[in-house]
């Protein structure tokens, strides 16, 4: 287990302690058990409130993005398992500014039910919420079941896009209409290299050859579509663009942003070989690129690996993708 | 009638049955699934004790209390699925000091129809959901407390047994549909260990 | 081999490529062989240029460092090996607005040569050259013998601190003294989990064990001050923190930046779990900790492992350290 | 008199011997080090043979550009002293079209100099110095091209014969200080070579 730690089960405890010791300025800790994480700064009262959650391990997914034009809240659970539906609720209750709160997460069983449920809890208090999911991953099931994908890094844009609508003061019905349209127009794929270690099962999580990969496996090592020898990176991009353009093709005058994100053990170096092909695919395909996301915006840990997610823009959209926004991972503008 | 003293028997009972079934509950669900199932419902149990001193009379509102400490102990399909049904439940008896023990079939089916809506899940799957109707069918139209009990017993069985050698199509056990044939769900496991710790009937 | 890429031999011209096509509004290439990155806007005549290279594979070290307030250009070699004199020479020129050029980079035999080699080259066009060496890290050799360290991750220090003053306008001779005096306040140590793959190589650079972990050891694998068992993540950091107090002392009243760097794989969930003793250790020694650095600063592209690096403070450095600057990888201010 | 014509000579039959020795000189250098000095000595000549061409009559110009076209082929630390030697000739002999064979020892001093200045290496490391320093010895006082084409060679070859016991004191080789004894340095094997084609002694 290559992984530096102390008592795995302090993994999660731990991390968030020294998330909010060396960022202060933007992260605070709230709830019974220290398991939800505010921005620093008090926001205004009459702001829509957004609060997401899920499992640890993804790193700045979801508590990175708690701030400033992004995110009011986050509830977090042990690596790559669901909070608690009282710890969602807490992180609700933090988020509540009397403007209502959109729960805006991964379509992932357990996070759903347990969302749906902190939303019947806080409804005792008058806090009225709504809800969109992030189901975009194309390798987790065929376009006529879109609703039953799993949520993978999409959620980065929509954590942008709603966050910015908010921050501008849009009210709760907007704020989720926004959130959904981008939601609608966000299409992701990943693939594995290797596995990844959850602390408490002290080793890796799936196992894959030396000279293997996975294509479209999920970011807690979800089955992909298939596994075979590790190909040329202009072979992968390739693939990865043409499973993303079949499930929401582009047309001539498309404005798009493009995210090429590693799941963690993959450098930089290797995700900029692969720009070149994925900036050439838009670019053949008529679409103008906008603001392009290279980095580690939604990991596994140390999982080697890539995901692409593609992002379809109107003039609302790209306005708000583009607007301010500041946490300890990010900053635009 | 079923008050508060009752409710914090069962509340006993229960915790004592599930501290037992620890591990046999982690093996079921290991099999198919995280393993975590005991885990669940003990962590679960416990913070329910914690808050026994406190609980109002107000049969709803005490098991409003009882839903919210177990949703706090974690964040297991199994434990939220269980609040939702105490919830349900709750929301139905609130303002009542006790209810009759002839409301047990209508209320499982409550609860069992609210946990359908929050697992987006139908009968027939092979899931807790199934041990809950068929307790509620079995308990229809019971009212005395001895055989009351015995019908639930008898329908959470009898449910495993209809059960055990269909595919599971739910969770995490769905990726083993096959290896799953002739296994207990776990949750349906669970389920029929609590109907028997309640029922008194351990 | 758990890399993504084409033709082993064309890693880092596709990697500038897609770096260039991804950020085209921070860096552009020049040279020859396009292996000099420089700043995308022009600097104004009269600003000391501050120029650097080494081998690749280290991002955002050293090209991603390029911007506003921080270096003008950068030489790039290929994977773990040193730019010819040439490329160097290149760098310098284009870096060169008149007020002559510091080479600010890490003590390697290699760069050492070249970049003296690409300072002869220069003087025949009346570029005046002055050179800056970090030699940082403690495990490299004792006090004694201090002038022979590696240069690590206290580049980015020195990057920050003398792109700032040479932004401020600082001349030659200041901006050189600045730099010298920010190397002459940094220290830092290393721990590596697990090796990387030079691609031209093919294979791991070294071997390392599931459970080992090797102390000390340098961002190319050279070798470290012990190799044993892994161990728990506290230990491990309060042994680099022995280390590094130990070879520059703090006391009460010292103000000091510190860097919690991953050499690549590691993920920042780790990362901050390890930042918990490194501020306790700070905070006992009664040190101020000033803007702290906890992600990923110098790679060895998918290594497991950190860094730390201490970096302390007067009044002239740490207003440095906290003025702008703006690149692909890091913004202040 | 060497002049313009002897140095275009000279430069084709080096880059004709680094062509030959490719491999041989990859292994030295890959049993301590990173196997790449023939690639370095290779890539170098290829590039001097493209500017030959383009050479002003004007040795220390010449050498200079020569230098130029060395550095830019690589990064490697041999590159580098190549291009640094000759940068230190070049600078002696600007301004002449030729010069008398009996500078060779006086010039391939200078160049051992400029060599230890950049590197930061002493004579006696079995190095690339030491092979340069017998050379710029045995051919003091010769100025008779053929005794001093003999001499320089012998002068490079005496010098990989006194090393090759001892242990490697420079650059990566010196991790391997005890594997290298009894092995010849890459660096001192690569000079021998090119002095041998200079001297037309192949
Ligand atoms: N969506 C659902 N609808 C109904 N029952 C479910 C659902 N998901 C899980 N279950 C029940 O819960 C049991 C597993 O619970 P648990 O171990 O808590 O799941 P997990 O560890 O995957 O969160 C199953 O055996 C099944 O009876
Ligand atoms: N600092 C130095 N001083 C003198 N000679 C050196 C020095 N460094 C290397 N050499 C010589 O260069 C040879 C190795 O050159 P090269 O293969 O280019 O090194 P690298 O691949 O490590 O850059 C050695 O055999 C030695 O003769
Ligand atoms: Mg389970
Ligand atoms: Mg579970
Ligand atoms: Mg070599
Ligand atoms: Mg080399």
């Amino acid at each position: 287990m290559k992984k530096i730690l102390n008592d795995p089960s302090n993994y999660v405890d731990e991390t968030l302690a020294g998330l909010v010791a060396a960022h202060p300025e933007y992260y605070r800790l709230h709830g019974e058990d220290g398991r939800v994480v505010a921005r620093a700064k008090e926001t205004r009262e009459g702001k829509v409130g957004i609060v997401t959650g899920g499992g640890s391990g993804h790193l700045p997914v979801f508590t990175g993005y708690v701030g400033t034009g992004l995110l009011d809240a986050c509830a977090i659970g042990d690596v790559f398992a669901s909070p608690s539906a009282e710890q969602m609720a807490d992180a609700i209750r933090v988020a509540d500014r009397g403007a209502g709160v959109l729960r805006l997460y991964g379509n992932y069983g357990g996070d759903v039910m347990n969302f749906d449920m902190a939303g019947d809890l806080v409804e005792f208090e008058d806090i009225k919420c709504t809800t969109v999911l992030l189901a975009d991953d194309v390798a987790s099931a065929k376009p006529e079941e879109k609703e039953k994908r799993r949520g993978v890094a999409g959620m980065v844009y929509a954590f942008k896009i709603a966050g910015a609508a908010a921050e501008a003061g849009q009210d709760l019905e907007n704020v989720t209409r926004i959130a959904q349209k981008t939601a609608d127009n966000c299409r992701s794929i990943g693939a594995a290299l290797s596995s990844c270690t959850v602390p408490q099962a002290g080793k890796a999580t799936f196992h894959i050859e030396e000279d293997e990969m996975e294509m479209g496996m999920g970011i807690h090592g979800e089955p992909g579509v298939w596994r075979d020898k590790l190909r040329p990176a202009d072979d992968i991009a390739s693939e990865m663009m043409d499973r993303l353009l079949d499930d929401m093709p582009l047309s001539s005058g498309d404005r798009v942003s493009v995210m090429v994100n590693s799941l963690g053990a993959t450098p930089p170096e290797e995700l900029y070989i692969l720009y070149r092909v994925v900036k050439k695919r838009l670019e053949d395909a008529g679409a103008t690129i906008v603001m392009p996301l290279v980095g580690r915006y939604a990991t596994s840990m140390e999982m080697a690996g890539v995901s692409f997610t593609l992002c379809k823009l109107d003039g609302e959209l790209e306005g708000l993708l583009k607007a301010p926004c500041d946490c300890a991972f990010w900053r635009v503008g | 009638m079923i008050g508060k003293a009752e409710l914090l028997a069962g509340i006993d009972r229960l915790a004592a049955a599930m501290e037992r079934d620890f591990e046999e509950l982690n093996q079921a669900d290991g099999a198919l699934g995280d393993g975590d199932l005991g885990v669940t419902m003990t962590r679960g149990m416990r913070a329910i004790k914690e808050k026994a001193a406190d609980l109002p009379d107000d049969l709803g509102m005490a098991l409003l209390a009882c839903a919210q400490a177990f949703t706090k102990s974690s964040g297991s399909s199994y434990g939220t699925l269980m609040a939702t049904g105490l919830m349900a439940i709750a929301k139905d008896v609130k303002g009542k000091d006790s209810v009759d023990p002839g409301e047990t079939s209508r209320l499982a089916a409550l609860a069992r129809d609210a946990m359908m809506a929050r697992g987006k899940a139908e009968l027939g799957g092979k899931t807790v959901l199934d041990s809950l109707d068929a307790v509620a069918k079995a308990t229809e139209g019971q009212s005395d407390p001895d055989r009351l009990a015995d019908a639930a017993v008898q329908g959470a069985e009898r449910a495993m047994d209809d059960f055990r050698d269909k595919p599971a199509t739910v969770g995490r056990a769905r990726i083993f549909a096959e290896k799953s044939k002739g296994m207990d769900d776990p949750g349906m496991l669970a389920m029929t260990r609590i109907v028997k710790a309640l029922a008194g009937r351990n």
